[in-house]
């Protein structure tokens, strides 16, 4: 890709209205990204509230943790351990097999173990025992080998 | 009264139960698809929960999911809007086994009412009328003439197996009766190898006339007027109005009281719709009960001044009826336009993406019922309906005047939708006059896209 | 009726009435400054001209620049809004000799009106009851004592020249009338060099009361209720209701009697509103007649169901009026709450500037006049409004309710505004209880300050 | 200014909502302008309307002239000539004096004469004999000398 060709590119992504662009071919990579927020999507958020009727903040869309993540498989309640007293199924820094059990989710009092995709090492647990976690969201930072 | 409620669906319906429960002072509680991150209902909730990926039998239709959010959210009660599981019976049932209220009928209600034949016996037997047929097979040509002269003509033949128009034939004549239906059974035998045939009297150009019904748990029933839905498109209401034109105050009496009898004979709980065709000579005949809110409800809101919603949460926690029969007058004219995303144009191709701008109507008599911001990205996994201007004025033409102002004040910057043909509509003289049947819009789309284009030529011009 | 008019007006009273012209089938003609050329107004015109530059003396009251329009573009009538050149008599006039509607009251009733001291004489000829007082100036100390011993404490003492508090004295024992009264001329005197002094009756915690009156060229004259504008900071109201809670039956049937007869005594024509206060007592005065429409009165359509634009165009079009006195019914509960671009934390400093996003609330009950879109930029040089809330409910705490979900909303991202402070306000208990008088919002600004602070550091938490 | 600072006030620019930038000190100007209009403003245009009560569709706003103009000096009917059937003040080519008449802006039944703001040569008459036009609004575009 000639320099010619670049700016070109640039151009056309100014009077677009994407906010970033990725190209990649065999032996050449271009990133673009513009500098402007999306500002109206995150914008409609309610007024605060009064005092009398404070509903809490909403919450805020967990931060995207670097690294892979094992992802609830469906909402429900997140379990590290398999009981209240018992020891967690990882903790930070354990070594585990693929397939190993690394956590619950419990959904209409089923339990749904949930299982390490790789042979990996456990980084982070990314969600409080016992909360409602969201279909998709993080549960358990790792990482391969 | 309830403390929190889960909102089983999407999109404007979603917040239109949003809003009830906020002015309820209930905590509403939202769940979404992962296609729906960004979408209204959930910018405005303080708890949303995300039930699944964007296909909706992984989500909005995941009854487990649902449940799930609503025990560890301490629901008591699930609102599950239009569409999706608001008319699903075993999912009624699951909340009643689950103790959460469903804010509709039963799991049996919806069941006995979603049985077309069961409910076509059960509105038989209250006495209201139905479209006159063979209830069931007719099995020779002989016994089809002998039903089709006691009915009257014309009438339908069907294949109980067909579709599409095979094995179906209008009959308008009695010597043509027995030759059509061999031709029709026939073809049925040839196209899907069964020959069994129906019988129904064919109702000529219908309106689309159905009555709101609200009824509570101490076995109080109203019904609160009626609404004239017949400006559809392949059964797809796109207009609709209260009062209908159509209708003489006597004749509208008698349809409500039909109604009420049609929500007794079910032992109906909730808000409810019967609706009804009714042909140009004032016969009116029952054909399905909708058992849930419908899309076209605010228009019955403005004429009766009674937040349905609010009635609905009202009923499903046990209070009984806010209003009596007598207490509900219809006042006013109230026109329901829906705004989707489809081309017209394009044999009303459906067009999600991104709305780079939108800027709604406003002012005094009009309301909108959205989702819809500017930025918002309309996902291509739903339906295509992307928000209702309602309007109200104390007559009619002062509504259909209110509307047409306000779909031009309407802009929508990004997908293709249908707002110039609704103005077209509005400027039409049988829609002025009120002229109408579910054949209009066939009947005269080339007309309004003609003078859409032309519109368009101008506005270059 | 009228062909077309012009609207001499800006902002959201140009939409409102432009929107009324469009549902009457009149072409509506729009005038701007040079700092309005993308206002909303403008937008969506058809014909709009520019009259002149940003300064309002150079624009939206430029006498000739209109007129001129308004013959060039054929207009029958003009249709001024409120402030600008609403009540200039001298305007009202010239439009008649230009053979051209003014959508109000005659120049005769302007001059009149705005006569403060000829109005007075007025009412009390018409058994209006005026706050009491001197009827002038009082020439002694002792003049004074006598007057106030008569009309009772406490009174309030005025120097004509007077302001900002110099040369006023509240009284409230009679021994200290004639001390006070000498200390406030000397200081009079001393400040403006004028010892002319007034005195009245000193109307302590009142409600700012008004009625709606709208009256026909045929001589018919009908109030349409209440509203309740107490809520004001320097006299500039901020939310409207109506009716008042402060009103039982009797006495606003009682004032309603008044605001009839004042209207009929100025020999009014078109909408107007009676301005009283009413103190804790019951007891009721005149303060002054507004001869236009107000910025308020979309509570007062609310509850009456009456477009008053709409009927003021057709009164001036010679109609009589839509109603009879016995057809206004006031029913339910309406609010209006005043969004404006200034920042309540900094005393209220106005706060133009471009609007990057607006996302206006909708639904059931909820009417929004703005002429704000995104991407808007609020010029500096006019006031502070930038869009109106008002809801409608069956009651007035279902009102309420539906008001802080309605401003929960509203998302404006751009310049401060005080949706915060309104939003507070709607949760205050006394506001919630319907107690307030005129003082309300300075007495209770510190504690509304204080939450606002609350939830913005919870928010951030 | 080094070019830096000009980068700087580049990306600056880049990252605003600005869609130009004017900047002029006394021994050097620059000026930036972003090629993506700015959308919102001209947006709110109404639907086009049906063919019964089809209004003419809204007046394009007149495309800025190159080169200077004489404009509106206030709102009103403007004549290129003293009368009907008169020659008008000036044509396409003339030269004129600075002071000199160049049309008529009626206001209120009061002619009001628009002088030539220096001495020029006259490129193009911008209006209809006749029409009504806004304040500021360009009338005559002309060359100086």
């Amino acid at each position: 890709m000639t320099n010619q060709e670049i700016f070109e590119l640039m151009a056309r992504f100014d009077a677009s209205t994407a906010a970033t662009l990725k190209l990649s071919t065999k032996d050449f990579s271009l990133e673009l990204g513009k500098a402007v927020a999306a500002a109206p999507a995150a914008v409609a958020v309610a007024p605060v509230a009064a005092p009398a009727a404070a509903p809490a903040a909403a919450p805020a869309p967990a931060a995207q943790p670097e690294g892979p993540c094992i992802t609830a498989p469906l909402v429900g309640t997140f379990y590290a351990a398999s009981a209240p007293d018992a020891e967690p199924f990882v903790k930070v820094g354990d070594k585990v097999k693929k397939g190993q059990t690394v956590c619950l989710m419990e959904a209409m009092k089923m339990m749904n173990e949930v299982h390490a995709p790789c042979d990996c090492t456990i980084e982070a647990i990314l969600q409080e025992d016992g909360a409602l976690v969201s279909f998709g969201d993080p549960l358990i930072r790792y990482r391969e080998g | 009264m309830f403390k929190r409620i889960l909102i089983a669906n999407r999109g404007e319906i979603a917040v239109r139960v949003f809003r009830a429960c906020r002015e309820l002072d209930i905590e509403p509680v939202v769940v979404y698809s992962q296609a729906d991150v960004n979408a209204l209902h959930v910018q405005l909730a303080e708890r949303a929960y995300c039930i699944g990926p964007a296909r909706s039998a992984d989500s909005y239709l995941n009854v487990d999911a649902i449940l799930t959010v609503a025990k560890a959210t301490g629901c008591d009660a699930i609102h599950p809007g239009y569409g999706f599981l608001s008319e699903n019976d075993e999912f009624a049932d699951a909340c009643a086994q689950a103790g959460i209220a469903f804010i509709g009928p039963s799991g049996d209600v919806i069941r006995a009412m979603g049985n077309k034949a069961a409910a076509r016996k059960l509105m038989m037997s209250a006495g209201v009328p139905v479209v006159p047929g063979s209830d069931g097979a007719v099995e020779t040509a002989e016994q089809a003439k002998e039903l089709a002269d006691s009915i009257g003509y014309p009438v339908l033949i069907k294949a109980s197996a067909g579709g599409g128009g095979r094995g179906m034939r209008r009959v308008f004549e009695p010597d043509q009766l027995i030759p059509l239906f061999e031709e029709a059974r026939s073809e049925s035998v040839a196209c899907f190898g069964s020959g069994e045939m129906y019988l129904e009297k064919l109702i000529l150009n219908p309106r689309h006339i159905e009555f709101q019904i609200m009824a509570d748990q101490q076995g109080n029933v109203i019904q609160l007027g009626d609404r004239d839905c017949s400006i559809q498109r392949r059964n797809q209401k796109l207009i609709e109005e209260s009062p209908s034109k159509a209708l003489t105050p006597e004749l509208r009496e008698r349809m409500g009281a039909a109604a009420v009898a049609a929500a007794k004979a079910a032992h109906y709980v909730n808000a409810g719709t019967i609706e009804f065709v009714l042909d140009p000579d004032g016969n009116f005949y029952f054909i399905e009960m909708n058992t849930r809110i419908q899309v076209e409800h605010p228009v019955t809101e403005l004429v009766t001044g009674m937040d349905l919603v609010r009635e609905q949460i009202r009923i499903a926690a046990g209070l009984p009826l806010s209003r009596t029969q007598e207490e509900v007058v219809q006042k006013g004219h109230a026109i329901e336009c829906r705004i989707n995303a489809e081309d017209p144009a394009h044999n009303f191709q459906p067009c999600p993406g991104k709305i780079d701008f939108v800027h709604l109507p406003g002012g005094y008599g009009v309301r909108v019922d959205t989702g819809l911001y500017s930025g918002y990205t309309l996902p291509p996994y739903y339906d295509s309906l992307m928000a209702k201007l309602i309007v109200f004025a104390p007559t009619r033409l002062e509504a259909i005047r209110r509307m047409r102002r306000a779909l031009e004040e309407l802009v929508i910057e990004g997908p293709a939708n249908n707002t110039d043909l609704l103005h077209q509509i509005m400027h039409h003289p049988d829609f002025v006059r009120g002229n109408y049947t579910t054949g209009y819009l066939e009947a005269n789309m080339d007309t309004l896209l003609s003078w859409s284009r032309v519109g368009e030529e101008e506005a270059k011009a």
